[in-house]
């Protein structure tokens, strides 16, 4: 402990000193090197903390690599000896190279080192301190890497670096993006008057979010640096409540359409057929499921396809989702057309053996899908941040309910589907087979449930409860648009959405929640059948 | 006004469903008992109206009055119904899970709140009421069937029974005789004119033989209004008649 | 003279069930209370209060299937009266507890306590008084039934719509007392109950008493349902079941009918909801989850709609096999519980009484089936509208 | 049909006479001791509590393996309470009235547990409670093995104060108990440490909430204050891998905003990929990284036990091991599985955890255990990055609420008093 302190300090000296003497050349001699290195392996994060700030201090190129590694968490030491090496687990070995010369040593047993802990704020003043040193890279992602770290920090001592590398540069979007580096440093710097209201005002032409961390500081301070703070912080206010509204449409609806995507299935099992399809929910598990299935089998047999297995899944989910579907309605639904009731109990009990089956087959926690590149990470809208999954899931959802019309509208089956749903007796005698395409009706609801959950693993925990999280919404999209009505799925699913998302700011997602609920029901009220209800003299008694 | 002293007057009555017109400025005057007799192809309008006149459906134009200042479209089928408009339907609607006895006994003409139903006592004169009523309507030995295992004619003269256990003064009958037998039909053509000495009635039916039997005046309906009026044989010789009805 | 007369308004099979009820009120507290434990015919406590358990949940059924057997209300909702019910008796009994919680508070709860609450919301006025909570076990459900049907039923939401409001209330009120900012103990609900009318809520005398007031309630709740549904008013409402605007025609003001009797109903369930929470011994908001109140509609067909005692033999016959099946079978008994629903609906669709029913009507006349009011086959609850040219 | 119907009829008979036999009053052999464990194996928290199921399964085979407790075998008795409370309470009274068990392992939630806790009181048996939970409660019948808010909130946040250097703070959780004690506690102590209120923003979510975008961009807009910012997670199971699949997608990383969490352990980073992830903090009693022999040999053999090297440990886990080998041990001591004798004598009772230290049982019945904390790395595993010096002390009554700051609980006699209350030197609530 004490000494270390002491060798780092010593260390430090020789750095200094080595500067001083080294000509041009920024580097220390190995043993100088292997010291700061040493001492790396402090007895706590600030020991470390140090001996990183004296390693660069010591501006030797190979600094970086070694920081690197330790950010890594690559950095070992052995527990004999204190030598420290650069590590990659191998078995119960560590397959070891020195840090210094780069070559390879002879593995080291698990036991026998112990990893130089890393915790975030090392990992930040490792990336500022390694930008410092890779500002001037040749390099441009290095470089732009390098400005974002300081960018981060807006550590003052960078500002001369900064500079320098300013003038070098010759991109323009890096330029930009030192220059905004800088002027955040001076921010952060005592540098007065002038230099920080330009700092300022080149900071609010940048990102606003970061700005306003930047300015807030500021506000409170008198005179012009605190007047030009305030006007910037009050424009970029006035900005983000605009971008505000926005937002809330937007998120409202990706809502939707996640709302929708889980209802439009049922949109068909119980909106066209009249099934009350407890079940329903089990079908978007059971998609979300396969999902899970093909991921696995990719991983093992060809993970280089990991990226399709969204697209994989799809039919797979179909096809499954939509088989247990028919096998459903022909083992159970078809003997309770005409009492809607009794599929309620009837689906209800199905449900809970699909559970239950699910749990003992896969187990009863989450099972891990993972997002494909395309789908994860996120891309800023003007000021609002919208991730692709979400992005995805809403074009994807529109896709699912377009074709799902066309499929209705203009295809023979989605005739003959409305034919037997509106008069099962006449479309019979007219030789359409009915239960078969009862059978195909419902298999198709059940498909497309499937399909739904494929989407939904991609923002939701995928377990055996995942169906009931959906069931009640999914009833409350259906009959909100008005039973039987596609569009009125697609405007409730939407509406509902919307209306969630700007309830949620100010009374709270759960009080938001309640609200948007005791809304449908005064609806209802208002529209006994739902938001599309079919007019005209509908017999009743 | 010009409805004074008439049952059912109605003037320039117009509906639409989704942009369909249903009735189309239709006007009609019932006088007190007087029988009626609409006919007109599918599509004229004739249940619309029954729905305008009993309150199912509120008219977007058009005065609808009963008894000559009860303005019918501010009530609801409930109140229309115990004003003394009874009506039965094209196809019968008797209630399946009653017996026969049961159903009259919700027909009857008495106080309707929930309460007194609750507490409610058979009286001696409802009971002779009931058993005149299974008389009439010839089903007095099938008092305890329950009204589902009727036969079709059966439940149109449960039904037509239980319009009679309301005593209404104007009576609203929607095909009565729609799948009887010759027979059956001369029975209740005799049925319905004998109720007619007491009240006025309305009968919308297609079997001419049937309006023929009744013998009374005619209204044809055309496409939401009234084509033509009259004596059966005066509507039947009229040309446009001819044309949208009669002549095919 | 007055078993004459109350014979006149229930049917054989209600008197019976009565009977049998009273009986059961009695004795099996008495096997309990007095008979050693070596007695075979002695009923382990737990026994009484798991019985008792099932006894609520069976009025609860029987209040269920007032609005939806006899006039076609399906209600998927029923849970949250019954769980107002019992927040109510939940509320009196934490009254109850006074300054024996553990935070010594003579007036706060616990759960306020530590969420350092400073005084008594004005809602829990009043709860340490029994008979006012009492009065409120039946107002607050009969209240709440009351103003919701009449704007439902006004406005004639019928069929699935209404089905799914009733769902959308229970969700709401789960939703809602979920918060702790509600005053009600949030997730963890209101439990650690001391006392019920200066008895230990957990001597084998009180639970035993319990008990027999659980039996008697639900005998009371049964002569009721069977008095209603014998009067005109019964018929009325089978008629409103069958044909609804048919009803209208004949001038009945059906809404009023409909909030009559599910008011009614609401009622029965709140007090079944304040048997029920001293005997388990906790009240919290997963008795508003929808789908304890689509179970009960289970126990209702199981037992067969439309019947006065089926209800009661379904929440008791299902309530047992779960009881059962999570003990003998805990890996896989959901899908002996989800057969026995497929099988039930596929086998005996009117319900086990639906059966007796039909295999009764079998061998004797159609006049003997006058007695069985089965629903008729035509379900009113789904109405998917036809689009449909006027005339 | 009907002839379907009377064989299902027949069935049904069969399967209630089965029952009536099972339910009459268990005519059990003597030479087994049963131990009853209480977890939900279907419904919403089967996610975390099947687990325990098997962890118990495992350490009572291993017991047995050793030759049992005082020369008899143990006997599991398992049911399922299905994630419904009352329920828990009536398999509690029957698992204790009926099939006699001589203790109880199991609940999840605080909703279970109180709904137990009558039962155990009354009958006066044993449970021993494995999981972290809000604290605020003390029963002479009930052990809590898990974390109390001391063991886990406080010195989580003193991390992050110190080492990475937080000073705004969002308190997100699940409108449930639980968080809202932690965050009551948590703000209380904040606050005592000069952190102003418009540094602290609290926020709560309805359970299973899976549309975390609104929230997690306002965190996102209270992190852009300048100030560094980090959020304290009291978020529960269900609603986790939405929270973070949202979080790693609008890519707010561990060096910016860290998460730290209280409920998320290994078995709920299964379900996600943590490569995005990696730097976000957990602070538990113990992770399956820990660096000890011991901890190495109970992973070897639990996998060895599930015929599943994937199968992963986690906290609650540890918590059962230490609850039942402080049980087995005081039974030993004892001599006797009697619920009294099991009382006295369990009371500084210690068995080795898994951490490499001993954890005691404590006179209020919770025990001392290290709180570690740890960072997310991107094989699903935790790193850990800090760990108390010594063992901290479960601490059932807050010192940071008002409500029961003066509240201690010994269960040890003369005293023996679960809510004490060292200002009026009386015993608050003991009934009669």
């Amino acid at each position: 402990m004490q000494f270390t302190r002491l060798l780092s300090a010593l260390v430090l000296m020789l750095g200094i000193l080595v500067h001083a003497v080294g000509s041009n050349a920024q580097t220390v001699d190995d043993g100088t090197l292997g010291l700061l290195i040493q001492a790396l392996a402090g007895e706590n994060f600030d020991d470390t903390t140090r001996a990183v700030s004296d390693l660069v201090k010591s501006g030797d190129p190979r600094a970086s690599s070694i920081l690197n590694a330790l950010s890594a968490g690559d950095l070992y030491v052995a527990k004999a000896g204190k030598t420290v090496f650069i590590g990659k687990r191998d078995g119960s070995d560590y397959a070891a190279i020195d840090p210094i010369t780069g070559s390879k040593l002879a593995p080291v047993p698990r036991s026998a080192a112990e990893k130089i802990k890393v915790n975030n704020r090392l990992r930040r003043d490792i990336a500022a301190a390694i930008g410092g040193l890779t500002l001037m890279s040749d390099k441009a992602d290095e470089r732009r890497s390098a400005a974002e770290a300081i960018l981060k920090t807006r550590d003052p001592e960078s500002i001369p670096l900064l500079d320098k590398a300013i003038a070098a540069e010759k991109d323009a979007s890096i330029k930009l993006l030192m220059n905004q580096a800088k002027a955040a440093a001076v921010l952060n710097s005592g540098a007065t008057g002038e230099v920080k209201i330009a700092a300022i005002a080149e900071v609010s032409a940048g990102n606003s979010r970061d700005a306003l961390g930047l300015l807030t500081p500021l506000a409170g301070v008198e005179g012009p640096v605190g007047e030009a703070a305030r006007a910037a912080i009050d424009s970029i206010n006035s900005k983000l409540a605009l971008w505000n509204g926005i937002q809330n449409i937007v998120y409202g609806l990706s809502l939707g359409s996640v709302l929708l995507l889980a209802a439009i299935g049922l949109a068909i099992t119980f909106g066209v057929m009249g099934v009350i399809n407890m079940a329903h929910g089990e079908m978007v598990m059971i998609g979300a499921y396969t999902t899970f299935v093909v991921q696995q089998i990719i991983r093992t047999s060809a993970p280089g396809l990991f990226d399709y297995s969204l697209l994989i899944a799809l039919p797979a989910a179909f096809l499954a989702s939509g088989a247990i579907g028919v096998v459903i309605e022909r083992s159970v639904i078809r003997f309770l057309y005409g009492r809607p009731l009794e599929t309620l109990l009837a689906t209800w009990g199905i449900s809970l053996v699909l559970q239950q089956a699910i749990r003992s087959w896969f187990g009863a926690s989450n099972v891990q899908v993972g997002n494909p590149s395309w789908m994860a990470g996120s891309f800023d809208l003007g000021l609002l941040t919208l991730t692709w999954s979400r992005l995805w899931i809403i074009v994807f959802a529109l896709a699912v309910f377009a074709i799902l019309q066309l499929l209705l509208k203009k295809t023979m089956l989605g005739l003959r589907m409305r034919a037997v749903t509106q008069n099962r007796r006449m479309a019979s005698s007219m030789g359409i087979r009915t239960p078969w395409v009862d059978a195909l009706t419902f298999g198709l609801g059940s498909g497309i449930a499937g399909i739904a959950g494929v989407a939904l693993s991609q923002i939701d925990n995928v377990s055996p409860n995942l169906g009931q999280g959906y069931i009640i919404d999914s009833f409350m999209v259906v009959v909100f648009g008005g039973v039987g009505n596609l569009w009125g799925t697609l405007v409730g699913a939407m509406s509902l959405g919307i209306a969630n998302k700007f309830l949620e700011p100010f009374a709270g997602a759960v009080l938001g929640k309640i609200l948007v609920l005791v809304l449908i029901i005064l609806f209802i009220q208002k529209r006994p059948r739902g938001l599309f209800a079919l007019k005209g003299r509908a017999i009743e008694a | 006004m010009k409805a004074q002293n008439t049952l059912l007057y109605l003037d320039g009555v117009s509906v639409s469903f989704d942009g369909f017109r249903a009735i189309n400025n239709l006007s009609l005057v019932l006088q007190a008992g007087e029988m009626r007799a609409i006919i007109g192809p599918n599509g004229a309008g004739k249940t619309t109206m029954m729905d305008i006149i009993t309150g199912k459906t509120r008219p977007d134009a058009g005065d609808v009055y009963f008894n000559g200042d009860v303005d019918l479209t501010k009530y609801d089928e409930a109140e229309i119904a115990l004003l003394g408009i009874g009506r039965k339907f094209q196809k019968p609607t008797v209630f399946e899970s009653h017996t026969v006895e049961d159903n009259l006994v919700l027909a009857l003409s008495g106080p309707r709140s929930a309460f007194s139903t609750l507490f409610h006592r058979q009286s001696r004169d409802e009971a002779e009421r009931i058993d005149d009523i299974l008389y009439t309507i010839r089903l007095s030995e099938k008092r305890d069937w329950l009204a589902a295992n009727l036969s079709h004619g059966q439940k149109q003269w449960l039904e037509i029974g239980m319009l009679l256990a309301q005593d209404p003064k104007l009576l609203l009958v929607d095909e009565p005789v729609a799948g009887m037998t010759d027979a059956e039909t001369a029975e209740t053509a005799k049925l319905l004119r004998e109720i007619a000495k007491t009240r006025s009635v309305l009968v919308v039916e297609h079997d001419m033989h049937f309006v023929r039997e009744l013998d009374v005046k005619v209204t044809c309906l055309h496409e939401g209004t009234v084509l033509a009026e009259g004596s059966l044989d005066f509507v039947s010789n009229d040309q446009r008649v001819i044309e949208v009805y009669l002549g095919r | 003279m007055i078993t004459q007369w109350f014979f006149t308004h229930v049917d054989r099979r209600g008197g019976v069930a009565i009977v049998l009820l009273v009986a059961l009120g009695l004795l099996v507290p008495l096997s309990n209370l007095l008979l050693p434990v070596t007695s075979p015919f002695h009923i382990p406590t737990y026994l009484v209060s798991l019985i008792g358990k099932y006894l609520t949940y069976a009025m609860l059924a029987v209040a269920l299937d007032l609005v939806w057997g006899f006039c076609g209300i399906l209600s998927l909702g029923h849970g949250a009266f019954f769980a107002l019910g019992g927040y109510a008796m939940g509320m009196y009994l934490m009254r109850q507890i006074g300054p024996r919680g553990v935070y010594a508070d003579p007036i706060l709860p616990d759960f306020m306590v530590f969420l350092n609450w400073k005084d008594l919301p004005w809602f829990w006025h009043g709860f340490d008084n029994f008979w006012f909570a009492a009065l409120m076990v039946v107002l607050v459900p009969g209240i709440l039934a009351f103003g919701f049907g009449w704007l439902a039923f006004r406005s004639r939401v019928t069929g699935v719509y209404l089905s799914i409001i009733t769902q959308a209330l229970t969700y709401a009120l789960l939703l809602a007392f979920f918060r702790n900012d509600m005053g009600f103990g949030g997730n963890n609900g209101l439990t650690d109950f001391k006392d019920i009318l200066g008895f230990n809520v957990q001597a084998g005398s009180t639970r035993s008493a319990l008990f027999a007031a659980t039996a008697l309630f639900l005998a009371l709740a049964v002569f009721v349902s069977s008095f209603i549904v014998r009067s005109k008013l019964g018929k009325v409402l089978v008629g409103v079941r069958d044909a609804e605007s048919r009803m209208r025609f004949l001038g009945y003001r059906v809404d009023r009918y409909k909030l009559f009797v599910w008011t009614i109903s609401a009622m029965m369930a709140g007090i079944a909801g304040a048997l029920y929470v001293p005997q388990v011994g906790i009240i919290n908001p997963s008795e508003f989850e929808p789908a304890n109140s689509i179970e009960a509609v289970i126990w209702v067909a199981v037992g067969g709609r439309g019947t006065i005692i089926g209800p009661i033999i379904g929440a008791v016959l299902v309530n047992f096999g779960k009881t059962y099946f999570t003990a003998a079978f805990p890996e896989i008994w959901l899908f002996a519980l989800g057969a026995l629903f497929i099988v039930v609906t596929l086998f005996l669709p009117k319900g086990i009484l639906g059966v007796y029913g039909s295999w009764k009507a079998r061998n004797s006349d159609h006049v003997a089936r006058k007695k069985e009011s089965a629903p008729a086959a035509a379900d009113e609850t789904l109405q998917i509208p036809e689009p449909q040219a006027a005339e | 049909m009907c002839n379907l119907t009377a064989r299902f009829i027949g069935t049904l008979a069969a399967a209630a006479i089965g029952a009536s036999l099972a339910l009459s009053p268990a005519t059990a052999a003597e030479e087994t001791i049963k131990v009853g464990i209480l977890h939900s194996l279907s419904g919403t928290m089967a996610i975390s509590e099947t687990t325990l199921k098997d962890t118990m399964l495992f350490l009572i085979d291993e017991q047995n393996k050793k030759g049992g407790v005082l020369g008899k075998k143990l006997e599991a008795v398992v049911v399922d309470p299905a994630s419904d409370w009352p329920l828990f309470a009536e398999k509690a009274r029957q698992l204790v009235e009926q099939d006699k068990v001589a203790a109880v392992f199991g609940c999840w939630t605080s909703s279970s547990r109180k709904s137990v806790l009558p039962v155990f009181e009354e009958l006066n048996s044993l449970l021993f409670y494995p999981v972290q939970y809000e604290g605020e409660e003390s029963s002479r019948n009930v052990f809590y093995t898990g974390a109390a808010p001391n063991q886990q909130a406080i010195p989580a946040v003193d991390y992050l104060a110190k080492e990475e250097g937080v000073e705004r703070w969002v308190l997100a959780g699940t409108d449930y108990v639980y968080p809202q004690t932690t965050n009551k506690i948590l703000k209380a102590y904040l606050n005592a440490k000069g952190v102003k209120d418009e540094d602290i923003m609290i926020n709560y979510t309805p359970f299973g909430h899976s549309d975390w975008q609104t929230i997690v961009s306002d965190i996102k807009k209270f992190g852009s204050a300048g100030k560094k910012t980090a959020v304290v997670s009291t978020i529960n199971g269900d609603a986790n891998v939405p929270f973070y699949k949202e979080l790693a997608n609008q890519g707010i990383k561990a060096e910016d905003i860290p998460v730290v969490a209280f409920s998320v352990g290994e078995e709920e980073l299964a379900g996600l990929d943590t490569k995005p992830l990696v730097g976000h903090l957990a602070a538990w009693n113990y992770f399956q990284s820990v660096d000890a022999d011991v901890n190495a040999e109970f992973i070897k053999e639990w996998h060895a036990y599930t015929k599943n090297d994937k199968r992963v440990t986690n906290d609650p886990m540890e918590a059962t091991y230490i609850g039942f080998n402080m049980w087995v041990k005081a039974v030993e001591a004892a001599g006797s599985t009697d619920s009294d004798a099991v009382i006295d004598t369990i009371v500084g009772v210690s068995v080795p955890n898994l951490s490499g230290g001993s954890s005691t049982m404590m006179p209020n019945h919770h025990i001392t255990k290290p709180v570690l904390i740890g960072e997310v790395q991107d094989d699903g595993q935790f790193d850990i990055v800090y760990q108390t010096p010594g063992l901290v002390v479960g601490d059932e009554w807050s010192d940071y609420l008002p409500g029961s700051k003066d509240l201690i609980s010994d269960w040890r006699k003369p005293m023996s008093c679960g809510n004490f209350n060292v200002v009026s030197g009386k015993c608050g609530g003991v009934t009669n």
